[in-house]
């Protein structure tokens, strides 16, 4: 081979030249890539360089661009190509997880890791058991007979890597995680790594994706930095910084302890009240927002920190709900959560590709769907003022597409969470709601998020943030409630907020 | 030369004349039933009648008039509504197996689909009386037929008749078929040779109409027909509820006014075209007729008398001696009277 | 100010239950199983029979009724159970209706015009029908035309070939009476046998769905097409096969039918077309919480020909059935609905 | 690496064009506006109109035909256009046709039974079709019943009223010829008014859906009803709104139809039912890349309607025009179909 490995050992799954073209957009160009058996290769670059692409088409979803080679333990492997045989060898966590959502945890398993069978059937009772058994390994509670549909971003994720284990111990193979912990609390973070290394110990090689930096220098041994589809560098980890890997990422330097405006804000009007929140997990929450204060609501799954956003926003619960929320703003009025004719506050959605984007919609059309009321005349859309107005926000929060009429679907994951952010920014409400506003995004762009959420609350915006990522919430709240069983355990204000502060609150730092 | 060309000339003539007798013949209406033999024995009452109803529009009137006549002989009519489908109409066959009336009318249904129950049927001693079907009476089978095909050779010969009187004897005809009902196939069996006989130098073309047309393009298909022959003036349809619903709006919107319209088997629709003059003429459908029809020979069978004939009188309706077009009418008028006096009851 | 919600703070959702796995048997599974969202039907098909049989107690609640409502929807169930797998690969076939028809009409064909014994001609209407499901497969699956319109394109092209080889007139003959008719009518302690075979149908479909991996695979080519393919699920090979298999089954039961009818009529099965898809529709909301299944299909036709059986008993008038077709099917839906809007709500249960 | 790669079912997608955005004039744009893909169902009815005038050089490339196409596929035309709002936020409204038998038939009866003026007629016929939608409304989103099954309800309900009111009977008259035909059937140089209201709705239809806020709201809420739902659109009202406009513009279509045929046909409306939804899902593969839309729905009737009258004009066989119907119809879609396999597939695609 003309370009060796970095560090060396035996590569498992060798890339070479891949390519890959689409209309308007070339996704990677001559990537070559080595996995060494038993490491811990992370796959790094900002959204869209092409990362989820090179792994879809080691999946066989998409086809290379001619020329491109791949060897999985030096036998050639034909690319875009569904292949069974490859199974046992390569398996895949997708970002935005491939799950299918109508179908229980225990079918979701059976569908990559095989069916448990007697003569002639499924045994659907060994299924089971063997299914809970992948689940405990994460101390996943869930029901794996119901589907997926009821259950939580969390609850999917951990589905969907049990999904990719299950039937797959160890071996020569690669395991590829395409940014499995977007939406993971700390604590199932701290899990998944665990697993990892055990996989990693027990021989197997792992492709890690993952814009958080901490995870990479937790748990990787060597990083590929994509920019814009090419490799900028394949190095080992222990010689890099954060601040260094973030650098190689951009291209540019970048401070990857970012804090963004000021520690303080807040001290104008009460916009938005809520008390006595109650839903399937919160048990009775009081909440008061002000003008240009940005709220975080920290927790653990199941605290209440995944419902709270919704309940704020205006959307009526599914099961039962109780409490009321008043928007001073507009009037006094306190409205009963499950009141339909409330006023919603524009939210950008946890479940982006469910419920955030519109994926027959372009980049346009998804952006401008929340103000369409103001861009018109007497019930005619103008054009122009779409545009005006699509052009302003894909310029302000650094939109990459082709072209604002590209369908939404074409961008990157971190693009697409930029084009509801901005839909929602566009709708200048004086309040937003943000469930893990940073999910999938890359750090330059999760800097750009925090700058313009700092210069937006600077002018009076009022902002909910619940995340997962207590980064996120260090890097831009006022304010950060702590929700633990369904209340708030915790208040943390200024200086106070930071992860160590959280996690202690939490009962989780103790690593 | 001339000597021949005024024969023929004075034979085609007599022809005309002829075909116009025929017409001014069937457009009187017609006074009298075709049954004539009283019945002589006393008609028991608290008889039990099923009328299987088809589905289709039709039927319910038909379910009307056999109610007038079993309320007038004091027996009881049980009406089964069938879909159509054929799974309904065995489904309600066995109703009737397992309700054993004294008699069953059913319409235009081939009998092969309730074969096996009509043998049951047999057996409990119900009387089977048909109507609008190609299947025969047979002894172990059905035991009355009204609507035959043979009767609808006289129909077809009428419609000929109509076209040469019509034109003169110069008229170039199309005759509108739907091949799904074959008794209607019957009418052209009949025309063309009429129509040959009457006036050598008309023509006519028999055009199929799929049942999938129906209710759809079936005016757009007669006035493509009609634009892309355009000697052709003359439009005879098989079964005018069916074919002539919309035509003469499509006629006039392709300016196609001077084209001529006869058919058979009016509904309301037809008879308010023909009321209103964008139909030239039709031939009653007799339903009043063949559904006493159907009763008396119910009638007959029970006490024990001979079936009569089932012929049916044939009427030209047009726009003159139409009398109502917002209902359907007897074509005898007193039909029910008529009958009644046979079966000796008041109605 | 709901007071009694928060009394439920932990609210249980109600969901899909497993197909085989044991269920314990808690209130809350009783009650997913045997409440009125998920069986709707059922409750509606009892109601009916108390209030029939309340109205007409001396026909209706006897065998004889019984037999009759077997006997005279076999067809229609039939014609609904080859709808269910290409549904639930998500897969519609509307050319269904055109080959039982065209099944029926090759039967009659080949043994009026061609002499043929009955088996020969059963197994070509059978290759016919296969034909019409590859057919079918090619335009959907190769060629990527909306199965909606493909298959109504694939149906009238069907039609026009009976039309071509029948004229639109049915073909009888006496051959077609004996054995032909001994498929369809042969009746066992008064139910026929047609009845025999949707059960068997429905058996084979409910085995194949709930008990074999290419079940569940279809399931999840239907629900989400994409992740399925990364799973390695062969979606277009399951879109394919499930558009033969209906094919075969709408082609068998074309030919019971035919024998039914005792002859080949070119528009047997047209009829069924709306009516089956709201059996298998109606169906989907039973048992199974809003996926097509074979029992909930079953169901849903014995809950519709009921009524309708139960009104030609009564002498209803002609516009009762349609009234009565159109208040149950929406019945028995609204009490299922509230049920499918919560699993539907339920995706976005953060 | 295989030579059968471009087979693939698993292509590569292409995203879709910009519906919103100014398009720029590259050759690109231009390809994907006038390609086979975008607009297969206008080249395939070039394609017709050229066959047929080599076929029939004397009658086929007239005005006369022409004409003669446009006011038969008027009637068509409106049905389809009915379904267009409904479907692009994701609701099949299969009753419509019944409420186009339901509108004429109230128009006759109106006006033959009370003696009531035309206007009035007409106004409360518009107001029972109302009453429809709104009950439509009540079932599909208040109730929460699948569109599909739920309007087959209603639509049964709604035969069941009219043959309970016209005992199946078509309600004629005198009274109904003068100004009621004249509404269906007077032309301004050869054409009929029907063509006109056509041509009204799809422009109506055009601008609602591609020039104003709730267009856009009505596609949302179609693609997506939950991201709509959060990103402030009212999908429920939405949906509401475009029940209630399909059951007003099948009643306008049932009055003209009504007024065409002269008398109030009770079963007037049932033919429409497949031939308008094939309209509408082979008009959504037209112009705007598998978006329901108006213009595409008016070729689309085009389409299937010049090859009928085309065959009509040269006596073709009764088959012909089922197995023309089916072919074009695969073949119009079949030329979109890589294109729209390739946006569904691009959906997907994170
Ligand atoms: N189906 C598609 N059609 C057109 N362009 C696409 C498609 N999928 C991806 N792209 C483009 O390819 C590039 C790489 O996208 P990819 O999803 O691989 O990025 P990524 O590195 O995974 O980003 P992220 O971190 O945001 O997930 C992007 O510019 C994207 O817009
Ligand atoms: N989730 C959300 N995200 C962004 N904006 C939202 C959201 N929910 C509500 N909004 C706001 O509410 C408005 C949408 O509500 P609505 O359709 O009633 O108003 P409108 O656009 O003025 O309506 P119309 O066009 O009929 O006048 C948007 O203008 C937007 O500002
Ligand atoms: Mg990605
Ligand atoms: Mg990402």
């Amino acid at each position: 081979m003309a370009d060796q490995p970095v560090s060396s050992g035996i590569s498992v799954l060798r890339l070479r030249s891949l390519s890959k073209t689409f209309p308007g957009t070339r996704a990677l160009s001559d990537v070559s890539l080595d996995v060494h058996q038993g490491e811990v290769h992370a796959l790094m670059g900002q959204n869209g360089s092409g990362k989820s692409t090179l792994i879809k088409i080691l999946a066989g979803y998409y086809h290379a661009d001619h020329g491109a080679q791949a060897w999985l333990d030096d036998a050639p492997v034909a690319l875009g190509v569904v292949a069974a045989s490859r199974h046992d060898r390569l398996r895949f966590v997708h970002q935005d997880l491939g799950l299918i959502l109508e179908l229980s945890a225990m079918d979701n398993l059976a569908l990559l890791g095989g069916f448990a069978r007697r003569p002639g059937r499924i045994d659907w009772a060994q299924q089971r058991r063997t299914t809970e058994a992948m689940l405990s390994r994460f101390g996943a509670d869930i029901d794996v007979r119901r589907p997926l549909t009821e259950a939580t971003p969390v609850q999917r994720t951990i589905v969907a890597i049990a999904a990719a284990l299950a039937g797959w111990e160890g071996g020569r193979g690669v395991l590829v995680l395409d940014e499995p912990t977007a939406v993971l609390p700390h604590t199932e973070v701290e899990r998944l790594l665990q697993i990892v290394r055990e996989l990693r110990r027990s021989g197997s090689s792992v492709l890690y994706v993952s814009h958080r930096l901490d995870e990479i220098f937790q748990i990787a041994d060597r990083v590929t930095v994509l920019r814009d589809g090419s490799v900028a560098a394949t190095t080992e980890v222990a010689g890099l910084t954060r601040n260094s890997l973030a650098e190689l990422m951009v291209g540019s330097a970048v401070n990857a302890d970012y804090r963004a405006g000021s520690r303080t804000g807040g001290d104008g009007e009460v916009v938005l009240r809520g008390r006595g929140l109650r839903a399937r997990y919160l048990a009775g929450v009081d909440v008061e927002l002000r003008a240009g204060e940005v709220l975080g609501i920290a927790g653990l799954p199941g605290s209440g920190m995944e419902e709270l956003p919704h309940l704020l926003a205006g959307e009526a619960p599914d099961g039962p709900a109780a409490g009321e929320v008043q928007l001073p703003g507009s009037s006094a009025a306190w409205w009963s959560v499950g009141d339909t004719r409330r006023p919603r506050l524009p939210i950008v959605p946890a479940d982006r590709g469910r419920e955030g984007v519109i994926a027959e919609f372009t980049v346009a059309e998804n952006l401008s769907l929340s103000v369409l009321g103001k861009l018109g005349c007497r019930g005619r859309l103008l054009k122009a003022a779409e545009r005006e107005l699509v052009d302003t926000w894909t310029r302000r929060v650094q939109i990459k597409a082709a072209s604002t009429g590209a369908v939404v679907t074409s961008l990157s994951g971190g693009n697409q969470q930029k084009v509801v952010l901005a839909r929602c920014l566009a709708a200048q409400a004086g309040v937003l709601v943000l469930s893990e506003p940073t999910a999938g995004v890359d750090i330059g762009t999760r800097e750009a998020i925090y700058d313009l959420i700092a210069e937006q609350a600077a002018a009076g915006l009022a902002v909910v943030v619940s995340s997962t990522d207590a980064g996120d919430l260090v890097a831009m709240c006022h304010r950060v409630l702590v929700l633990g069983r369904g209340t708030v355990v915790a208040q943390l204000e200024g200086n106070d907020i930071s992860e160590r502060a959280m996690m202690s609150v939490l009962g989780t730092g103790e690593h | 030369g001339g000597g021949t060309e005024t024969a023929s000339s004075d034979a085609s003539t007599a022809r005309v004349d002829e075909a116009k007798s025929i017409v001014a013949e069937h457009t009187k209406r017609p006074t009298e039933i075709s049954a004539k033999e009283a019945i002589d024995k006393p008609i028991p009452r608290g008889k039990q009648l099923t009328f299987i109803s088809c589905g289709s529009p039709a039927c319910n009137l038909e379910s009307d008039v056999i109610r007038s006549a079993t309320d007038a002989l004091g027996w009881t009519l049980k009406t089964i509504n069938t879909d159509g489908t054929p799974e309904k109409v065995k489904a309600a066959w066995t109703q009737v197996v397992r309700d054993k009336p004294d008699g069953v009318l059913y319409t235009a249904t081939p009998k092969a689909i309730f074969a096996k129950e009509l043998k049951q049927v047999k057996a409990n001693g119900t009387v089977v009386a048909a109507c609008c079907t190609t299947d025969p009476a047979t002894a172990d089978g059905i035991d009355f037929v009204v609507g035959t095909p043979k009767q609808n050779e006289q129909l077809g010969k009428v419609m000929a008749a109509w076209v040469v009187a019509e034109s003169e004897g110069k008229g170039n005809a199309v005759f509108f078929d739907i091949g799904a009902f074959p008794i209607l196939t019957a009418l052209y069996k009949a025309l063309k040779p009429e129509l040959a006989r009457l006036c050598p130098d008309c023509d006519v073309e028999s055009v199929d109409v799929p049942l999938s047309a129906l209710g759809k393009d079936v005016p757009d298909r007669i006035v493509s027909y009609l634009r892309s022959h355009p000697k052709v003036k003359y439009v005879v349809l098989s079964a005018d509820n069916a074919l002539a619903i919309g035509l003469p709006a499509a006629l006039k919107a392709a300016g196609l006014g001077d084209v001529k319209v006869f058919g058979e088997g009016p509904d309301t629709t037809v008879l308010q075209y023909i009321a209103n003059g964008s139909m030239d003429g039709t031939i009653m459908f007799p339903y009043y007729e063949e559904m006493f029809a159907m009763v008396d020979a119910v009638v007959r069978k029970t006490v024990g008398v001979p079936l009569v004939d089932s012929g049916t009188p044939v009427w030209i309706i047009n726009k003159d001696n139409l009398p109502s077009s917002s209902s359907l009418f007897p074509v005898v008028e007193d039909v029910q009277e008529q009958y009644f006096k046979l079966w000796g009851v008041k109605g | 100010m709901t007071t009694d919600s928060t009394a439920h703070p932990t609210h249980a959702p109600t969901g899909g239950e497993p197909p085989a796995a044991a269920p314990e048997l808690t209130a809350r599974t009783l009650r997913a199983t045997f409440g009125f969202g998920n069986i709707g039907a059922i409750w509606v098909l009892l109601l009916q029979i108390v209030l029939f049989s309340v109205w007409l107690p001396d026909v209706f609640p006897t065998a004889a009724t019984a037999k009759q409502i077997l006997n005279s929807n076999a067809g229609i169930a039939l014609a609904a159970l080859a709808l269910v797998v290409p549904l639930t690969a998500r897969v519609f076939d509307l050319s269904f209706a055109y080959t039982m028809s065209l099944s029926g009409v090759t039967v009659a064909y080949l043994m009026v015009h061609t002499g043929m014994g009955l088996p020969a001609a059963i197994g070509i209407a059978l290759l016919a029908a296969l034909l019409v499901g590859v057919i079918n497969a090619i335009v959907v699956v190769v060629l990527g035309v909306e199965s909606l319109i493909g298959t109504l394109g694939t149906g009238s092209i069907i039609q026009a070939l009976i039309t071509f080889v029948t004229k639109d007139i049915s073909i009888t003959d006496d051959r077609l009476t004996g054995s032909f008719t001994s498929i369809g009518q042969t009746d066992v302690g008064g139910i026929v046998l047609p009845v025999f075979y949707a059960v068997l149908a429905a058996a084979a479909t409910w085995y194949v769905l709930e008990h074999t991996a290419t079940g569940r695979r279809l399931y999840a080519a239907g629900f989400n097409a994409d992740a399925a393919r990364l799973a390695g699920v062969r979606v277009e090979r399951l879109r394919f096969l499930s558009l033969i298999a209906s094919s075969l089954i709408a082609g068998f039961a074309g030919i019971v039918l035919a024998s039914n009818l005792g002859s080949g009529s070119p528009t047997a099965g047209t009829p069924y077309l709306l009516p089956a898809f709201a059996a298998v529709f109606l169906g989907a909301t039973q048992f199974k919480h809003g996926r097509f299944n074979a029992w909930g299909t079953l169901t849903a036709v014995l809950m519709l020909g009921t009524g309708l059986t139960g009104l030609a008993l009564g002498s209803a008038p002609p516009w009762a059935s349609n009234m009565f077709t159109g208040v149950v099917l929406i019945a028995a839906l609204a009490s299922s609905g509230v049920q499918r809007r919560t699993r539907l709500r339920g995706r976005r249960a953060p």
